[in-house]
C-alpha cells in the first residue's frame, strides 16, 4: 500500500476520535492555558494581561509547594504499591485459586463502588476511637489514633486509600493481558525446571510489558489525578497535610474561582505529567516486545 | 406564565427533595402564573460551583439557595441583584423582620444581597447520663469555659491501661473549622472580620487566646481529642458514647433526636466575655440575569417561602432556625417547642449570634484561617504564630478590595 | 488440565484470599451496615436485628428509578462511542505508520493527563453554545474519545501476532476487515476489561453530569446518591450503604457475569 | 536409570478418549519413536509423559519412580514441542540457555553448551534474533537446541525435523542419534518420517485412535506388520492389500484356494516382467522420482503400485505380468485385520485363523 | 491468466539479503516448487508474492499485471502459512470459511464448498473445535483448507503438509495435484520433501542463500544437477560426491586420468559385487529402511553410501566390489562446484569446463 493511501485510511480512523478531542480537551485547554496570561476576570473587572505575573505569584505560595511535597511523597508511594498489587492481584486471580470468581470481584469493588460513598466508609474505618482500625487494633490493646486528623499519619491514611482503589482497577487490566500469553510457553518453562517465579520473572514479566507500560503511565497521571477522596475525607487538612497538586487546583478553580491562578497551576501539573509520561513512553516502548 | 429557576443544595438528612417540590408545588397552587422549576444541585459546595459555571457558561439559574457566606464571592462575580432594587417601598418593611443575627450574613454597603432561608446556628449537646454517671446535674450544661473545662475534666473517662474511652468535650475541626472556632471568638468578644468584607482580625490577642483555649483543652486538660476531629463523625461519636458533649449545628437536631441512645440535652453555648455563636446555612439570592419579570416572580417566591408559616414547617421539618420571629408565633411552631423545647435554643442563641465570617474572596480567606488553626491544633505551629501566618495570608488575599 | 492451570499452593491461596478479604471490606462493611438499624453501624453484633429500612429511606430520598434508566442510557451511550472512536483510533495508532504519529499520539495522551474536571468551565460553555445542556447527549459527548481506551486498545493491538493479520489480508479482508474480524475479536478480554471500567467510571461520575443536568429526566444515580454523602449534619452510613449498594447493584452483577469473559485464553493459541 | 514406564496411561477431552489406555516401555538409553496417523495421539501420550497434562487413568514411571503426580520440572526430561514453543522476546542464544540458566548452570559451561549446539544446528550467526525473525526451519532448529543442551536423562521430541530440508535433517538425524547415544538418554520421539523412524529408533510404538496397533523394531513392524492398518502405514508407498483371488495370482500354484482375507505386498517387492501363467496388469500411471520410478498397475479393476529402478522406463498401457517372492507376502484376516501367520515354508493359506 | 512473473525480486533484511535478485516465471495453471535448504529465502519469496512484505528491489507480476504495489486481498491469491496462522478464536469451519465469508460467497455454497473441504481433508468431525484444540496435523489441514476452499487463480503453500504422515500427505498430494490441474490454479510450492518436489511439480526452482541455484523440471534437476549443491539437494540420500580417483575407480578404464574435480554417483546408482577390478570397500554401516538398505561404505577412507534392496543382506566389515554405469557418473568443476558435462557418449573427461 502507498504511503498516501496509508495516510488517509489512518486519519479516516482517526478523525473521529480527533475531532472529540479536540473538541473537549485540546481547545478548552488551550484556551485555560492562555488564560494563565491573565488575571482572572471577576464580574465587571475583566482580565489583564498580566504575562507571567501568575507563575511568579506560584513561586510564592507555600501551599503549592507543600502540595507538591505531598504529590511526589503520595506518588513514590502509591505508583509502586498499586502496580504491584495489580499483578500480584491479577496473577491470582488468574490461577485456578478456589472462589477465583468472587476473589476477582473482591479486588474488582473498588472500581464498581462510587467514590463519594465509599470514601465515607473509609472514613469510619479511620475515625479514632470505634472506628473499624481503632476497633481491631484496640483488641491488641493499641490506644486510639486519629489517622486523618493527625499530620503524621493523615497522608498514609489517604495513600492506603488511594492504593485500594488503583490496585484493583489496574489488576483487570493485567488479567485480560495475561491470557495473551500462550500457553505452551509455560509449558516450555516448566520443561526446563522454571520455578513460578522465575517463569514470571523471565516471561510473564516481559510480555505483560506493553500492559505494564500501559499502568505504569495511568498510575503516573492517577497518582496526580486521584483526589476524589481527598475531597471528601479531608479536604486537604490539616493544615494541608494531604493537599495534593489536583485538589489544590480544584480549590483554587472551583471554590476561591481564581480561573488564571487555576489554569498556571493546571499548566505546572501537566508540564510535569508531560515530562513523567514522556520520560516513561521514551524509556519503556523501546524495551518492549509486542508480539 | 414566567419560569424560573431555582438551584438548591441538600445539606441536611432527610427528603429535603421531597419537602422542596411539595413547597414550589403549593406555590403555583397560590401563583399560577408563575413556574417554579427547583433544580437540585448537590451539596453548598456543589452549588455555588454549578452556579458559577452556569455563569461563566452564560447561562445562570434565575435565583438559588446559597451559603450566606458566599455572599461577597457572588458580589464580586457581579452575579447577583440587591433586593432593595427589586422591592417596593411597601416591601423595605418585609426585608426587615428577619432576626438581626440573620440578616448580618445578608447586608453589606446598606444593601440586602441575600434572604435568609435555611439558618442555623452552632449549639452544645450533652449527654444526661454521662452527666448523671460522674455525678453532675444531667440538667445542667456548662455555662462558661471554666465550667466546661472542669465538667469536662470529670467526664473524660480513661480505662486501666490509660486510653480514654470517652472525651469530655469535642468541637469539631475538619472541613470549616473557622465556623465553630468563630464561636470561641465570639465569646472572647472580638469580631473576625468587617461588615465591609475587606479586614480580617485573626492575629487580635483576644483571638490567639480563644485558639489556645481550643489547642489546650486536648493538649493542657486532656478533655479533647487530640488532632483534627472531624464534622461528619462528631454526632456519631456523641452517639457512641466516646464524647460527653459536643459542639455542632442547630441543623443536628432531628438527627440527634432520632438517634441519640440515651437523653440528651440542648444548651446555647457557653460564654467567656460574653456569650455568642456565629450563625450559618444558606440565602436566597436572585441573580441578574433574570429578566425583570423572572426576577419579580423569584421574588414572589422567596417572600412566600419566608412568610411565617411556611418558615415554620420548614423548620420543623429540617431543624433549620426559622428565620423570622413571626414565623414562631404561628400555631404550628408554638406547638412543636411544646412538645421539643430543645428546638428554640437555636432562636434563643440568636440574640448573642454573629454574623459568620465573610469576606471577598472568602474562600480563601477563610482557608488562611482554617489552615492556621489546624496547624495550632495538630502542634505544627503554636497559636500565636498561626494566626500571624493566618493574618499575613489574609490580608494579601484582601488587599485589592481594600 | 494442562499445567498451565494447575491450581497454586496453599500459602498463595491464603495469601490472595486475605488480600481479597481486605479489599472487599469496604463493601463487606457497606452490607453489614445497610441490613442494619443505625445504631450497630459501628457494632458487629451478629444477633444485631436486621432491616430494609435503610433501602426504604434511600429510596425514597430520589427518584431513583429514573436516575437508574438515564444513568444506564448515559452509560450505554458512552461505552459505545468509545469502543468506536478508541478502537478505530487504537488501530490506526497500532498498525499504520504515518508522518506525525508521535505528535498525534502524544497529543492524544495529553487528555489522559488533562482532567475533564478542571475543564468544566470550559466544556460547559461549549455544551451550552451546541444547545446541549441538560440532555443526556452532553453527559456522554466529552468522554466519547478517551485517552485511555485508546491507549490500552494500541497496546492490545500491538501485541496480536502479525501472521493473523496477514491470514485475513490473503483471504480477502480489507482494513475494517482485519479489524473487525480479527483484532477487535483476538482483544476481547481486553474489551471486556475496558468496557467494565469505563462503566463503572460513568456510573459514578458524578460532578460533570451534576453541573450539565438540570432535571429529573436527565440526572444520574450519583446525583441521587449525593443527597447521602457527608452531609453538612453528619454522616449516616447506614443510608450511605444502602444507597450505595441500591446503585452498585447492577454494576456488581455485571461484573460477575462478564468476569469470566477474561478466562478466554486465545491469543497465540492457534497460530501453530 | 531412565526407563519410562507407562500404563495403561489414557486422557480424555471431553469425553473422547485421546489416548486410551496405552502401556509400554521405553528402556533406559533406548530410542523409542512413536508413529501412527495424525491425531491419533502421540502429543498427547509425549504431553503426559512430560507431565504437561494429567491423565485421565493410568500412571508413568520414569527412572523406577511413580511420576504420574509428578510437576515436568521434577522428571528430569528436555522438550522439543510441535509448536516449538519458543519465548518471543528472548533472542535464539537466550532460549537456548534457557533452561541451563534457570538451573543455574555456570555461566562457562552455559556459553560452552552453547557454542556446540549452536555450530551443530547452524545456528551460529542467529544467536542474536529474536524468533520473528527467523525462518521456520531455523526455529525448529532453536527449539531442538532447547532440548539438546539440557542433557537431559530423558528427551522428548515431537516431529522435531519436521520443517528441515532433507539434507539437514539426515545430518540431525545423525547428530541426534549419536547425542542420544553418547549421552545415554531415554528418547521418545513422534515422527512422520518413515527413514526416521526405521533408521533412528531401537523400538517403534505405532498407534491409532490413542491404543497401540503394534510395538517392536523397525524391522519387525516393516516385516511383520500385526495387521493391514500397520502394513499400509510404514512404507512409502504403502503396501498393496489385494484381494484374495487377486493376491494369489502373484505366485501361480502356490496358494491354496481360499476366500475372505486379504494378501498384501509391499510395491518394491513385485517385480514387472512380460505377461505369463501369473498376474498380468496393465500399466496405469507413471511417476518418477528420481532414485525410483512408480507405476500405478491395473489388474482388472485391482490397483496396485509397484516401485521399480528410477531408470526403468515403462508406458502407459503397457500390458505387463506381475510377480512375487512368495516370502514377500502378508495375510491378513478379512473380518479383524490382523495377521495370520502363513503356516510351514510354504505358503499355503491356514483355513483357522493364526494369532490374532 | 495468472502467470506468475518475477523479476530481479530482492529482499534485505537488516542488510543481510534473505531474497537476492531471483527472477523466474511460473506459467499460467502451472505447479512450481520452491526447493532449498533452510533459512535459504523460500518463505520470503513466497511472501513477497503475495505482498505481505515490501521488496527491497524487483517486481512481482501477476496475470500480466505488475501487482508490486498492490495489497494481497488485490491480487487474487490463497496462501497457506508455514506457521499455520489460524485464527484462535474462531471454529475450524469458520476459520476455513473466513476467506468466503469476507467475500460474501452465498452461503449455500460456503456450507457446500466447507463440506467437500472438510471431507477431503478428513477434519469432518473436528468442524466445531478451535484450533486449541486440535492436533499439529489437524491444524496444519484447516490451513490447507482455508487455501483449498477458496479456488483462487494462485495458490501459494509453504510446506503445507510437513506435520503429517506419509499415508495422509500421499492422498494429500494427490488431492492437492487434481485440485490444482482441475481449477487452473498456479501454485507456487515451498517444500522439504523430495518426493513431493518430484511428483507434483512441473518445474522446480531450486533456491541457495537467497538464489536460484537451478531450475527446470524435476526430472532435469535430478538427473542433470546444475552443480554439486543441486545434486545433494535432491535425493535422499543425497548422491556420493568423490574425489576424482575413487570415483574414476567406479567404472574401471572408462575414465581418462583427471585431477580437480568430483565425480558424483546416486546411492542407488551403485551397484555391489565381489571385490573385482573397479573399486574396493568395506561395509562400514547398515541401515536397514524397510523398503531398502542403506550401506556406508568405505573405500580408502573415502565414505560413500549405497542403497540396496531391502532384503540383501550384508554383514558390517565385508569387503565389497562398488560399480556403476558410466552414464550414472555426474562431473563437478572443482572450483566453482558447477556441472561439466561429459562429452560424446563416452565417459572421457573433458579437461575443459563445460557450461558455467
Ligand atoms: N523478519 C525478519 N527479519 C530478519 N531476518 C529475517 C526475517 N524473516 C526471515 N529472516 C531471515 O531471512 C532468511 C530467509 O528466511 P525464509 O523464512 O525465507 O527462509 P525459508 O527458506 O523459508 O526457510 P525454512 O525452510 O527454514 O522455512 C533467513 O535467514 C531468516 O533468518
Ligand atoms: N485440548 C484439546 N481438547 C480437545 N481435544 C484435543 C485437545 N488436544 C488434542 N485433542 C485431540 O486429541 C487427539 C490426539 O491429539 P494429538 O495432538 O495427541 O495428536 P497427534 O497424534 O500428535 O497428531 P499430529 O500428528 O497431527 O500432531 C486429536 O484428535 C485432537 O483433536
Ligand atoms: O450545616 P449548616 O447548614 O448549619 O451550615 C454550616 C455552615 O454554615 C458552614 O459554613
Ligand atoms: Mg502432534
Ligand atoms: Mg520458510
Amino acid at each position: 500500500m502507498s504511503r498516501l493511501r496509508t495516510s488517509i485510511h489512518a486519519s479516516l480512523l482517526l478523525l473521529p476520535a480527533v475531532v472529540l478531542l479536540a473538541a473537549f480537551t485540546h481547545v478548552p485547554a488551550v484556551r485555560t492555558f492562555i488564560g494563565a496570561l491573565y488575571t482572572t476576570p471577576r464580574g465587571k473587572r475583566p482580565a489583564v494581561f498580566v504575562g507571567l505575573d501568575n507563575y511568579r505569584q506560584l513561586l510564592d505560595d507555600p501551599v503549592f509547594w507543600q502540595a507538591m511535597a505531598n504529590n511526589v511523597w503520595y506518588a513514590a508511594l502509591t505508583i509502586p504499591l498499586s502496580v504491584v498489587l495489580a499483578l500480584v492481584m491479577a496473577l491470582a486471580v488468574d490461577a485456578r485459586l478456589p472462589g477465583r470468581a468472587a476473589l476477582r470481584m473482591a479486588y474488582f469493588t473498588p472500581t464498581v463502588l462510587p467514590m463519594i460513598a465509599v470514601a465515607n466508609i473509609w472514613l469510619f474505618f479511620y475515625t479514632p476511637g470505634y472506628g473499624l482500625l481503632d476497633q481491631v487494633l484496640g483488641l491488641f490493646g493499641l490506644p486510639e489514633t486519629n489517622w486523618l486528623g493527625s499530620r503524621d499519619s493523615a497522608l498514609y491514611a489517604v495513600i492506603a486509600v488511594a492504593v485500594w482503589k488503583e490496585a484493583g482497577f489496574f489488576m483487570i487490566f493485567y488479567l485480560a493481558a495475561l491470557q495473551t500469553i500462550p500457553h505452551d510457553l509455560r509449558e516450555a518453562a516448566a520443561i526446563e525446571g522454571a520455578s513460578r517465579f522465575t517463569f514470571f520473572r523471565r516471561v510473564t514479566l516481559p510480555l505483560l510489558m506493553p500492559t505494564t507500560l500501559f499502568v505504569l503511565v495511568n498510575a503516573v497521571i492517577g497518582a496526580f489525578r486521584l483526589v476524589d477522596h481527598i475531597v471528601v475525607m479531608t479536604r486537604g487538612g490539616p493544615d494541608n497535610a494531604t493537599a495534593l497538586l489536583l485538589y489544590y487546583i480544584y480549590e483554587i478553580g472551583f471554590r476561591f474561582w481564581d480561573s488564571a491562578y487555576a489554569a498556571t497551576l493546571t499548566t505546572v501539573l501537566l508540564a510535569i505529567l508531560a515530562v513523567l509520561a514522556a520520560v516513561q513512553f521514551l524509556f519503556l516502548e523501546r524495551r518492549i516486545h509486542y508480539r | 406564565q414566567t419560569t424560573v429557576n431555582m438551584y438548591y443544595p441538600v445539606a441536611v438528612g432527610g427528603p429535603i427533595t421531597k419537602i422542596i417540590d411539595k413547597m414550589v408545588a403549593d406555590f403555583s397552587a397560590a401563583h399560577p402564573d408563575i413556574k417554579v422549576n427547583p433544580i437540585y444541585s448537590g451539596s453548598y459546595q456543589d452549588t455555588i460551583t454549578k452556579v458559577i459555571t452556569a455563569l461563566k457558561g452564560g447561562n445562570a439559574p434565575e435565583f438559588a439557595v446559597i451559603l450566606s457566606t458566599d455572599m461577597f464571592t457572588l458580589i464580586d462575580e457581579d452575579a447577583i441583584v440587591p433586593f432593595e432594587e427589586l422591592v417596593s417601598d411597601a416591601d423595605k418593611a418585609w426585608l426587615d423582620s428577619f432576626y438581626e443575627g440573620f440578616m448580618l450574613n445578608s447586608r453589606t454597603g446598606g444593601k440586602t444581597w441575600g434572604i435568609p432561608f435555611q439558618r442555623s446556628t452552632i449549639v452544645q449537646y450533652w449527654n444526661k447520663d454521662a452527666f448523671r454517671e460522674v455525678g453532675l446535674d444531667p440538667e445542667v450544661p456548662p455555662t462558661t469555659w471554666d465550667e466546661m473545662v472542669a465538667f469536662a475534666e470529670r467526664l473524660t473517662k480513661r480505662d486501666a491501661s490509660g486510653n480514654v474511652v470517652r472525651w469530655g468535650i469535642q468541637i469539631p475541626s475538619s472541613g470549616f473549622p473557622y465556623w465553630l472556632f468563630q464561636a470561641l471568638t465570639t465569646q472572647n468578644d472580638v469580631i473576625l472580620a468587617n461588615e465591609a468584607g475587606t479586614k480580617v482580625t485573626y492575629d487580635d490577642p483576644r483571638v490567639v487566646e480563644a485558639l489556645r483555649f481550643w489547642v489546650d483543652l486536648s493538649r493542657k486538660h486532656k478533655v479533647h481529642p487530640e488532632g483534627i476531629v472531624e464534622w461528619g463523625t462528631t454526632p456519631k461519636d456523641f452517639f457512641e458514647g466516646k464524647v460527653a458533649m459536643m459542639w455542632t449545628t442547630t441543623g443536628n437536631l432531628t438527627n440527634v433526636r432520632t438517634n441519640a441512645p440515651f437523653p440528651f440535652g440542648v444548651a446555647k453555648l457557653p460564654s467567656k466575655v460574653r456569650g455568642g455563636s456565629p450563625t450559618g446555612g444558606g440565602n436566597f439570592y436572585i441573580f441578574k440575569n433574570a429578566s425583570p419579570e423572572q426576577r419579580n416572580a423569584a421574588l414572589a417566591f422567596i417572600k412566600w417561602a419566608t412568610a411565617p408559616e411556611q418558615a415554620a414547617a420548614w423548620s420543623i421539618a429540617t431543624g433549620y432556625v426559622a428565620v423570622t420571629p413571626a414565623a414562631w408565633e404561628t400555631d404550628a411552631m408554638k406547638k412543636y417547642v411544646a412538645e421539643f423545647p430543645a428546638a428554640a435554643v437555636a432562636r434563643d442563641q440568636l440574640d448573642v449570634a454573629v454574623a459568620e465570617l465573610s469576606t471577598h474572596d472568602n474562600q480563601r480567606v477563610t482557608k488562611a484561617l482554617n489552615d492556621g488553626l489546624q496547624a495550632a491544633l495538630t502542634g505544627a505551629k503554636d497559636p500565636a504564630a498561626a494566626m500571624k501566618d493566618a493574618q499575613a495570608e489574609a490580608d494579601r488575599v484582601l488587599r485589592p478590595f481594600q | 488440565m494442562s499445567i498451565a492451570d494447575r491450581p497454586p499452593g496453599a500459602i498463595e491461596t491464603i495469601g490472595a484470599w486475605l488480600l481479597g478479604l481486605l479489599w472487599i471490606l469496604p463493601l463487606a462493611y457497606a452490607v453489614w451496615t445497610a441490613f442494619h438499624p443505625s445504631a450497630y453501624a459501628t457494632r458487629f453484633d451478629l444477633l444485631a436485628p436486621l432491616t430494609l429500612e435503610n433501602f426504604v429511606a434511600a429510596w425514597q430520598a430520589a427518584p431513583f428509578g429514573r436516575y437508574l434508566f438515564n444513568t444506564t442510557v448515559i452509560v450505554t451511550m458512552v461505552l459505545a462511542g468509545q469502543f468506536l472512536v478508541c478502537t478505530l483510533a487504537a488501530y490506526a495508532f497500532a498498525r499504520y505508520r504515518f508522518p506525525g504519529q508521535s505528535l498525534l499520539f502524544a497529543l492524544v495522551l495529553m487528555q489522559l493527563m488533562v482532567m475533564p474536571d478542571i475543564l468544566i468551565v470550559e466544556n460547559y460553555r461549549t455544551m451550552f453554545a451546541l444547545g446541549l445542556v441538560d440532555t443526556l447527549g452532553a453527559v456522554a459527548l466529552p468522554y466519547m474519545a478517551s485517552a485511555f481506551g485508546i491507549f490500552l486498545l494500541r497496546q492490545t493491538f500491538m501485541t496480536v501476532p502479525k501472521e493473523l493479520e496477514e491470514a485475513a489480508i490473503v483471504e480477502g479482508c480489507s482494513s475494517l476487515g482485519v479489524l473487525w474480524r480479527v483484532y477487535v475479536p483476538l482483544a476481547r478480554p481486553v474489551f471486556v476489561a475496558y468496557g467494565l471500567v469505563s462503566v463503572s467510571y460513568h456510573w459514578n461520575n458524578f460532578l460533570w453530569p451534576l453541573i450539565v443536568t438540570n432535571s429529573v429526566e436527565t440526572r444520574p444515580l450519583t446525583v441521587g446518591l449525593a443527597v447521602f454523602s457527608s452531609t453538612d449534619q453528619g454522616i449516616d452510613w447506614s443510608i450511605i450503604s444502602a444507597a450505595t449498594l441500591m446503585t452498585a447493584a447492577p454494576l456488581l452483577v455485571a461484573f460477575l457475569i462478564f468476569q469470566r469473559a477474561f478466562v478466554q485464553s486465545f491469543m497465540r493459541a492457534g497460530i501453530r | 536409570m531412565a526407563e519410562i514406564v507407562v500404563d495403561n496411561l489414557t486422557k480424555v477431552w471431553n469425553s473422547a478418549p485421546a489416548v486410551d489406555g496405552i502401556s509400554f516401555t521405553c528402556a533406559s538409553g533406548e530410542f523409542t519413536v512413536l508413529l501412527g496417523p495424525s491425531g491419533c495421539g502421540k502429543s498427547t501420550t509425549l504431553r503426559l509423559i512430560a507431565g504437561l497434562e494429567q491423565p485421565t487413568a493410568g500412571t508413568v514411571a520414569i527412572g523406577g519412580r511413580d511420576v504420574t503426580r509428578r510437576s515436568p520440572a521434577e522428571r528430569g526430561i528436555a522438550m522439543v514441542f510441535q509448536s516449538y514453543a519458543l519465548f518471543p522476546h528472548l533472542s535464539v542464544a537466550e532460549n537456548i540457555l534457557f533452561g541451563l540458566k534457570v538451573r543455574g548452570v555456570p555461566r562457562a559451561e552455559r556459553d560452552e553448551r552453547l557454542k556446540r549446539a549452536a555450530q551443530t544446528l547452524g545456528l551460529t550467526h542467529l544467536l542474536d534474533r529474536k524468533p520473528a525473525a527467523l525462518s521456520g526451519g531455523q526455529r525448529q532448529r532453536v527449539a531442538l537446541g532447547r532440548a539438546i543442551v539440557a542433557d537431559a536423562a530423558v528427551c522428548l521430541m515431537d516431529e522435531p525435523l519436521s520443517n528441515l530440508d532433507a539434507q539437514l535433517r539426515q545430518e540431525m538425524r545423525a547428530e541426534i542419534r549419536s547425542l542420544q547415544r553418547r549421552l545415554g538418554m531415554t528418547m521418545i520421539y513422534v515422527t512422520h518420517d518413515q527413514v526416521e523412524a526405521m533408521t533412528m529408533s531401537d523400538r517403534v510404538v505405532l498407534m491409532r485412535d490413542g491404543r497401540i496397533e503394534q510395538q517392536g523394531t523397525p524391522a519387525e513392524l516393516y516385516d511383520r506388520p500385526a495387521s493391514g492398518f500397520a502394513a499400509r502405514f510404514l512404507g512409502t508407498p504403502p503396501m498393496n492389500l489385494l484381494p484374495w483371488a487377486v493376491g494369489a495370482g502373484l505366485v501361480p500354484g502356490a496358494l491354496a484356494n481360499g476366500t475372505g482375507g486379504s494378501i498384501g505386498v509391499r510395491p518394491e517387492r513385485l517385480r514387472l516382467g512380460p505377461p505369463g501363467p501369473g498376474l498380468t496388469a496393465t500399466v496405469a500411471a507413471i511417476e518418477y522420482l528420481g532414485a525410483d520410478t512408480l507405476l500405478t498397475l491395473d489388474a482388472a479393476g485391482v490397483k496396485l503400485i509397484a516401485r521399480t529402478d528410477g531408470h526403468e522406463r515403462h508406458r502407459v498401457g503397457e500390458t505387463v505380468g506381475v510377480s512375487c517372492a512368495a516370502g514377500d507376502l502378508h495375510f491378513f484376516d478379512a473380518a479383524s485385520g490382523r495377521r495370520v501367520e502363513a503356516n510351514g515354508n510354504g505358503c499355503n493359506r491356514p483355513e483357522q485363523g493364526g494369532e490374532a
